[in-house]
């Protein structure tokens, strides 16, 4: 029941934020372009077993304005390509708000 | 050649002469027995009119006489002179291939019966030529005599072929019986010049005398055989048989009696400037196939007559003079007459058989005296062509009287040469053939056992000859007032031979300007067009090719264009998916485009992938959804092979395009003629029957509602079927290669 | 940046099973929508490329019923044997023929359309991929 | 309905316009491949729900509507693992010019 | 695949002598019944493909079978180059793609025939993978995919002209006059197609660029096959299904014919490798082909086909006796190698024979095939062409007692060369086609009736 | 409208033969398939494209529409897309074997089968 | 001009956007990127041949190109990362 929640959860956010960020990358594009400074970041996700790593990559990769570039399976971090890097915590802080807690739920670990 | 070397003695194959040997009894037989002619007919090839026509009339006959009698001894005296010769077993069987093809020759009635066994004469020729062919100079004489032969033979062929389509008859005799009532044919004076070339060149008549000498390096027995008794009146036979139909044609009597004229002159002329005794004997040859020429195309009835007693003469005296030679070769190891002085003591029998041979050469004016008298009565108003002509016979008459003194007096009389060591007389199978056709020509000259088979050859040139002038031919008075001449001018010539032979051997510029040189002249020629040929066709440069096979399609193309009703019709028309259309062409475009400006190959690969994409968007929107999908596909797939192979490419980038304005011609006309020709497509109106039936049976008879894929798979199957080999068959072609690229780097 | 994507290795497997059941789909409905042997194929060989891209080739070979070139060779073998069973009752090469069942020898061709064009193509996506 | 379905499909017209200005507007490859796929991705999904809409509107049936929803799971389903490559090609070739 | 040679051989051969059976039984139902036709699906005509046999696609399927046979026979003691998996099957489509050819009666489904050929080749050509085989591949490749997608071109226009593929409809429907005006365009490009893949001058240069590298069992077939392939489908289509093309464009043909004819010898009597100097003289031969289809009347269709025959046997036979050549005096440049008259007088003699059937002397099977074109060449008054012809002859006894001279003459160059012993099976191969080529030269009746009434329809319209 | 696609295919056919002479073993292949592309252009074109009806039959339908695109042009093209694919994998692996053992892409380059000619009459000498 | 036509024609300005891409780079990366969006372009243009025709069939396309358009980006990937071999053998 909990995880069919998370699962609902998720959804509901998946579908939030590539609205979002859809629209915060096209106002990008539309009136940033040159200007932009787009940069690396990496994630870490702690807790979670591969399976549901790579679903988290492929999901923050789903977004607008975030790629996965790699995942280490060793150190537990995501390798993360972002459009904007003005404001790179405040998209960290959605992917672990809107993706990690649920998926971790969904995997069975603590959230 | 000379026994140096003594091989184990194997089989001497004397017993072959039993076949000329029987051939000639039957001949002989037959000839008491069977009036001529003798006609045999057999189907053959009946869809082209070429059947086993035989037929053998006095002139036939007289040469199978000849081919089978000399052949006879000549079979003797081979199984001598070649005694120590290893591979005289394949002489033997090409020399009998020889004679065989010398009988169907002469007694071929059928133009390609005849032809065939023509060219096969020249063949054999050609391997008996070149028996020593571990010589350099006997293998070119022999490809000579070939290609000059056979080449001459080629034109027979056209020749021949022309006057049975004139005629409308495929046999000789037929051909000489319709003749007179196509005189008139336009086509006749180019057929006569192409049989004429083909007699020519084997009768070895000027310009194409000079194979006949160099054929010298053929061993005596075949020199006696082929190259002076027989094979070289091959072309003569031919005139004379054809002379009958063509006698009252100027062409041919003027083409007859200058090649002759010039033949017989100029051979003998070159004649002195030889010291081989074997090439002077050619050189005469040469000599008396031109008087013969000169004497078929003489138009009086008596001339014919003429043309067999010398032919046959001719055979009887040279074919034993040849055997001399080849005797003193033997015994000498040397045939040139400075280094052969003396040998009567040596060589008693050969120098006997010289003697009467010699005579016989130089006393043979009976046929000229004759000619010389029948011309001058029979002929008035061209009597100074006929004078220029009759001189040059005493001339001619005269070198051979020379010529049988150097064969006959010079080398054996004299002080012996004492460099040489002991030479020994020749075994009897090299005496004994010479001495009897020698014999046998003397009998004749006094016993006229052969006249009637003279008459009858001679008819057969010339229909109108009466029994009368044979006899007149004979007469004694002419005899003696021409021979008189000419011996006396034959005895100046060969008193002054060696000076003569010094002077003329002083004319370079008759080696430089010859036929012989023109030949080789010819022969290099051929091989520098060929190499100037090779450097503009064959240069290797594949981008040369493709331009030419482009330039030439588009040429001919253009040229069909120009010769065909073709008009164009453009149509402007606008559906609302021409905007579709529109988006799918800028692409196609472009990508082309790009895939000539770019240069790194991976992206000459993604612009020219986007011709694909394009096409495909062009089928969404013209109703080919299945063929947009596999353009699609083709197109995501081929991205994967090529991105795996484009690494083996070396650097990432491609050489820039040239832009030559040639290429960018090229290119223009060839989009031109795309450009017009799907114009011109479109003033025609479709035929859609195929589509109709394909549409209305797809599913109640195939049971498949998309109707491509029941073309695909059902109505044209077979197509697909080719197509998946195709598929299949081009992995398997690559096999190797990509093997090669697996491993790295291919060899 | 780790050598090889974790994320692509493990979608690749279930992306290919995805691509092979649409490359059948699309093989058997082919007769009456758009599709057939051809597209179904070259949509088999996508998905075996896509494996060889991201898992190599072994893994791709593994998941291929024969060898490439058995494969593609069966393929005209399969497509001339559904050709031969018209000569056997006395018709034309190629004649097909249906059951009541829906069965036809049409299937068995495009089936050998479909394998020649798998095989043959991902013998080459393979021996290029698996180079040096 | 039909009209929502057009509305939809003209934003998603638009909006793969826009990313298609994003992949010559943005500074570099790794940029732009962030307008290329997700962006065009989208608005192609987009599309096919306006499209959708519409055949629902005009009563097309379900043969629309449940292609057209199968085409946009595909299509989510493998948007990430072609950016994801993407940009680990980007990287790659940074990390060879470097 | 790949691990069992002898039975892969074996297989390879019963399958060429099923092949031969079948090809005879054809023949012998088209001697006895008449035209053979079988419409693929069992479909009606002209909707679906259709093969159909006459007594001259029939002869030929039986010639190719023949010489498949022979060239496998000796391919299985040949070793040329190591032991390659691909080669009996790539044979094997060859062969199967000629017959097709032969066979079909459909112009699409004639062009993937040849594309089958094409690929065939190519991995015959690639087989040995060293450089010169790749090479030469690439420029056959580059060269024949100009011809191919010409062809392919034409095919489509002609049927968006005509709307029809079938021979048989397009021969009633080329004969309408809104067409017979229009059509000839695109009849002449798929004619262009056809002579590039004929190799026609001036669109040869992918045959001598390629041809030699092959081993030369495979030489044999398809030095005899391809080129006349082209050639029988060029006589075919302006022969008999699109006889009306203007003659003017007939014509041009002749005097390409011409050209061809002489370029192919003045080629082959620059080179000294005996390969060499016979692809070229296929590009001469392929002049009188081309010759007797220009002249555009029953009988020299007939004459052509007898030359076709001809041709294809003599030709391959001639590759294999280079290859015998090869396998005795270890080269096959002339200027290397000699002593074989002496030393293998049954190979000279087997060389005469075919050297001397090219040149066409009688009687062997060349001598007729050339005394029916140019008799032909002659009754239409067509003298220069008739006369070229003839000269050409005389240019390829050159090149012939070049090869005779240097290589069966001249003593071997190397002192005290041992020359090596050609295996017996190979010879095997040779004598068979030898003796078919005497059989067609002493006994030709058959063939030259057999031909006539196989062509007697042919440019019936004009 | 057919004059669009006329220009488009013969815009194709002009770059596809630059392609093919520009001296690049890469390009000559790519102007091949260019070609190639250009010529199933023109086969499509004998249908006389403008119909956007599929050959399909509809569900109900007993045979195809009136209106409905031409099968039997769709049919050949389909086929030769797929047997110029093959025969374009094929030239590509080829190209990339010659590219890698001759090091070098320059098609003129190939002449290890088709030697410079230096003496006129007897051609340089080579190993077989 | 109807409403799909100018969508159409607003694909073909996405798609001639993503050649230019395709065109000026500077990347093998960037060439990559305005190949993709081809993909889309595409699938946009399958869709609107269906919805023009009314026809599911070209609906089929378009899932066909959404299954198998990524692969060849994957391809191109793979390539980019494995670099030229640059060096000659
Ligand atoms: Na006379
Ligand atoms: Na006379």
């Amino acid at each position: 029941m909990k995880r069919l929640l998370a699962l609902g959860l998720l959804g509901i956010n998946f579908l939030k934020d590539v609205v979002t960020s859809g629209w915060t990358t096209t106002l990008i594009i539309l009136f940033r372009g040159r200007s932009l400074r787009p940069g690396f970041v990496r994630l870490a996700y702690g807790e979670l077993p591969d399976t549901a790593a790579n679903f988290l990559g492929a999901l923050v990769t789903l977004t607008p304005g975030t790629t996965t570039v790699d995942i280490d399976l060793e150190r537990r971090e995501f390798l993360l390509h972002l459009l904007d890097m003005d404001h790179a915590d405040a998209t960290l802080d959605s992917i672990r708000r809107d993706f990690l807690r649920p998926i971790r739920i969904l995997s069975g670990g603590a959230p | 050649m000379s026994g140096a070397h003594e091989h184990p003695a194997g089989p001497t194959w004397l017993w072959l002469a039993a076949i000329p040997l029987v051939l000639f009894l039957l001949l002989a037989w037959g000839l008491v027995r069977q009036p001529l002619p003798w006609q045999f007919d057999a189907a053959w090839i009946p869809s082209l009119s070429v059947s086993l026509a035989f037929r053998i009339d006095g002139l036939s006959a007289l040469m199978l006489a000849l081919v089978t009698g000399i052949g006879t001894w000549v079979f003797v005296y081979a199984s001598g002179y070649l005694a120590h010769e290893p591979r005289r077993g394949r002489l033997f069987a090409v020399l009998l291939l020889f004679m065989l093809a010398m009988v169907g020759a002469v007694s071929a009635d059928n133009v390609i019966v005849l032809f065939l066994f023509w060219e096969l004469t020249s063949l054999t020729s050609f391997l008996l030529v070149g028996f020593q062919h571990r010589r350099s100079h006997a293998r070119s004489a022999a490809r000579q005599a070939l290609l000059i032969t056979m080449g001459g033979g080629l034109a027979l062929l056209g020749g021949l072929t022309l006057l049975a389509q004139i005629t409308g008859s495929w046999t000789l005799s037929g051909i000489v019986a319709a003749a007179p009532a196509h005189l008139a044919d336009a086509r006749l004076p180019y057929a006569l010049l192409l049989v004429l070339l083909g007699a020519f060149t084997k009768s070895a008549q000027f310009p194409f005398h000079f194979w006949l000498p160099n054929a010298m390096s053929a061993p005596t027995p075949v020199s006696a055989y082929l190259h002076s008794a027989t094979m070289v009146k091959l072309g003569i036979y031919l005139m004379a048989r054809l002379d009958a139909a063509f006698n009252d044609l100027l062409l041919w009597e003027a083409t007859l009696v200058a090649t002759g004229t010039v033949t017989a002159v100029w051979a003998g002329v070159l004649a002195l400037r030889e010291r081989d005794l074997k090439r002077i004997l050619a050189r005469s040859t040469v000599s008396a196939l031109g008087t013969l020429t000169l004497l078929v195309g003489l138009p009086n009835p008596g001339a014919g007559l003429a043309v067999v007693t010398f032919l046959f003469a001719h055979a009887l005296y040279k074919a034993p003079l040849f055997m001399v030679a080849g005797n003193i070769d033997h015994a000498t190891g040397t045939r040139i007459i400075d280094h052969l002085m003396g040998l009567r003591r040596a060589m008693p029998w050969t120098a006997a058989v010289a003697v009467l041979a010699g005579l016989s050469m130089a006393g043979l004016p009976l046929s000229f005296g004759f000619v010389a008298k029948d011309v001058m009565s029979a002929a008035k108003a061209e009597a100074e062509v006929l004078a220029l002509v009759s001189y040059a016979t005493v001339f001619v008459n005269a070198i051979s009287v020379a010529v049988a003194g150097v064969a006959a007096v010079r080398v054996f009389w004299g002080p012996p040469e004492t460099a040489r060591g002991p030479v020994h007389e020749v075994s009897w199978r090299m005496l004994l053939p010479p001495l009897a056709i020698v014999l046998l020509g003397m009998e004749f000259d006094f016993v006229p056992t052969a006249d009637p088979l003279l008459l009858a050859a001679a008819r057969v040139i010339a229909p109108g000859l009466g029994a009368a002038d044979l006899s007149a031919s004979y007469g004694l008075d002419v005899l003696l007032s021409a021979t008189g001449l000419t011996v006396l001018v034959g005895l100046a010539f060969f008193l002054s031979w060696d000076r003569l032979h010094q002077r003329l051997q002083a004319m370079h510029w008759l080696d430089r300007y010859g036929p012989a040189a023109t030949y080789e002249l010819l022969l290099r020629g051929l091989a520098l067009l060929a190499a100037r040929q090779t450097r503009l066709l064959q240069h290797g440069r594949l981008t040369g090719y493709l331009r030419l096979a482009l330039a030439a399609l588009l040429g001919m193309g253009a040229f069909a264009w120009m010769n065909s009703d073709t008009r164009l019709s453009l149509s402007w028309t606008w559906p609302p998916q021409a905007w579709a259309w529109l988006v799918a062409g800028v692409l196609i475009v472009a990508g082309a485009g790009a895939a000539l400006r770019l240069r790194d190959r991976l992206a000459v690969l993604m612009a020219s992938g986007l011709v694909g994409y394009g096409s495909a968007a062009l089928f969404l929107f013209a109703g080919a959804p299945d063929l947009a999908f596999t353009q699609f596909a083709v197109e995501t797939v081929l991205v994967v092979v090529a991105a795996s192979v484009l690494p083996h490419y070396g650097t990432g980038q491609a050489r820039a395009v040239p832009w030559h304005a040639g290429d960018l011609l090229l290119a223009a006309a060839a989009g031109l003629g795309t450009f017009l020709l799907l114009a011109h497509l479109d003033g025609l109106p479709p035929d859609t029957r195929l589509a109709d039936w394909f549409g209305a049976n797809s599913l109640p008879a195939a049971h498949g509602r998309n109707v491509v894929n029941v073309i695909i798979v059902d109505f044209r199957a077979l197509d697909t079927l080719g197509e998946i080999a195709v598929v299949a068959f081009s992995l398997l072609a690559a096999l190797p290669l990509l093997a090669g690229l697996k491993r790295g780097t291919p060899t | 940046m780790s050598p090889r994507s974790t994320l692509l290795a493990q979608s690749a497997r279930p992306v290919y099973l995805l691509l092979l059941t649409a490359a059948l789909w699309i093989l058997l409905r082919g007769h009456n929508e758009p599709g057939g042997g051809f597209i179904g194929g070259l949509v088999a060989v996508a998905g075996s490329s896509l494996l060889a891209i991201t898992l190599g080739t072994h893994s791709a070979r593994r998941w291929q019923p024969l060898p490439p070139l058995s494969l593609a060779m069966l393929g005209v073998g399969l497509a001339l044997a559904s050709g031969l069973v018209g000569p056997v009752t006395g018709l034309p090469f190629l004649t097909h023929v249906w059951t009541d069942s829906g069965l036809s020898t049409v299937m068995l061709f495009d089936l050998g359309v479909f394998c020649a064009v798998w095989g043959a193509l991902t013998g080459y996506v393979y021996a290029l991929l698996e180079e040096g | 309905m039909i009209a929502i379905g057009w509305a939809l499909c003209a934003l998603a017209i638009l909006l793969l316009l826009i990313a298609a200005a994003g992949i010559l507007r943005l500074p570099d490859a790794l940029a732009r491949q962030h307008a290329a796929t997700k962006a065009a991705t989208l608005a192609v999904s987009l599309f096919a729900l306006g499209l959708m809409l519409v055949a629902w509107g005009s009563g097309w049936g379900w043969a629309w509507i449940g292609r057209l929803a199968l085409l946009v799971l595909i299509l989510l389903l493998t948007l990430p693992l072609a950016s994801h490559a993407l940009a680990r090609a980007g990287v790659a070739e940074r990390q060879q010019g470097a | 695949m790949g691990t069992r040679p002898r039975l892969r051989r074996s297989v390879s051969l019963l399958g060429t002598a099923a092949l031969v059976l079948c090809a005879a039984l054809l023949l012998h139902a088209v001697l006895t019944r008449g035209t053979q036709s079988m419409a693929l699906g069992n479909w009606p005509l002209p909707y679906a493909i259709q093969f159909a046999a006459d007594g001259l696609s029939a002869a030929l399927v039986l010639i190719a079978a023949g010489l498949g046979a022979a060239v496998l026979l000796v391919e299985s003691v040949w070793r040329e180059g190591g032991a390659a998996p691909g080669l009996h099957p790539l044979l094997h489509g060859l062969l199967a793609a000629c017959c097709a050819v032969f066979l079909a009666a459909d112009l699409f489904n004639l062009y993937v025939w040849f594309e089958l050929m094409l690929i065939a080749t190519l991995g015959l050509l690639v087989l040995g993978a060293q450089r010169r085989h790749a090479e030469a591949a690439f420029k056959y490749f580059a060269l024949s995919m100009l011809g191919t997608l010409l062809m392919l071109a034409a095919v489509g226009l002609i049927y968006g002209a005509t709307g029809q593929l079938n021979f048989a409809a397009l021969r009633a429907v080329a004969e309408q006059p809104q067409l017979a005006a229009v059509l000839p365009v695109y009849v002449a490009l798929l004619a262009l197609a056809l002579l590039l893949k004929a190799g026609a001058f001036p669109l040869f240069a992918w045959l001598p660029a390629s041809y030699h590298t092959l081993p030369a069992p495979v030489l044999a077939l398809a030095g005899g096959l391809l080129t006349k392939v082209a050639a029988y489908v060029l006589l075919r289509l302006l022969g008999d299904v699109f006889a009306a093309t203007p003659g003017v464009l007939v014509e041009a043909l002749g005097w390409l014919a011409v050209v061809t004819m002489v370029t192919g010898v003045l080629g082959a009597a620059y080179h000294w490798d005996v390969r060499r100097i016979l692809a070229f003289h296929i590009v001469s031969q392929i002049g009188y082909l081309l010759l007797g289809i220009a002249l555009a009347t029953p009988a020299a269709a007939a004459g052509t086909a007898f030359f076709l025959f001809h041709n294809i046997l003599v030709k391959a036979n001639l590759f294999l006796i280079a290859g015998l050549m090869w396998r005795a005096a270890g080269h096959y440049d002339l200027r290397r190698i000699g002593g074989l008259y002496p030393a293998r007088p049954l190979l000279a003699l087997l060389f005469l024979l075919s050297a001397f059937s090219l040149v066409g002397v009688p009687p062997t099977s060349g001598f007729w095939g050339k005394f029916m074109l140019l008799r032909e060449a002659f009754a239409e008054g067509r003298y220069v062409w008739g006369g070229v012809a003839l000269a050409v002859g005389l240019l390829t006894l050159y090149s012939m007692s070049k090869i005779w001279l240097e290589g069966f003459w001249k003593p071997h160059p190397a002192e005290g060369a041992v020359l090596a012993a050609p295996p017996r099976a190979a010879y095997a191969g040779v004598i068979l086609l030898s003796l078919l080529i005497l059989l067609m030269g002493v006994f030709p009746e058959p063939i030259v009736h057999g031909v006539q009434s196989a062509t007697a329809q042919f440019w019936s319209v004009r | 409208m057919s004059t669009l696609l006329a220009l488009v295919i013969s815009l194709a056919v002009a770059a596809g033969v630059l392609l093919l002479l520009s001296r690049d073993l890469f390009r000559l292949i790519v102007g091949l398939a260019v070609l190639g592309s250009a010529v199933n252009l023109i086969v499509f074109m004998a249908a006389r494209p403008g119909s956007l009806i599929p050959p399909v039959i509809e569900s109900g339908a007993q045979q195809l529409a009136a209106g409905a695109a031409n099968p039997l042009p769709q049919a050949l093209v389909l086929t030769a897309i797929v047997i110029g694919f093959a025969l374009l994998c094929f030239a590509l692996v080829l190209g990339a074997w010659l590219a890698r053992a001759t090091a070098d892409d320059d098609p003129d380059a190939l002449r290890e089968t088709e030697p410079v000619a230096t003496d006129p009459v007897k051609p340089p000498q080579e190993e077989a | 001009m109807s409403w799909l036509t100018g969508f159409v024609l607003a694909a073909g300005a996405a798609a001639l956007m993503g050649f230019y891409r395709l065109l000026a780079g500077p990347t093998r990366t960037d060439r990559a990127v305005g190949l993709d969006i081809l993909f889309s372009v595409a699938i946009v243009l399958a869709l609107l041949a269906a919805w023009a025709s009314g026809r599911t069939v070209y609906l089929d396309v378009a899932i066909g190109l959404a299954l198998i358009g990524f692969v060849a980006t994957l391809a191109w990937a793979r390539l980019i990362q494995g670099g030229d071999r640059g060096d000659r053998p």
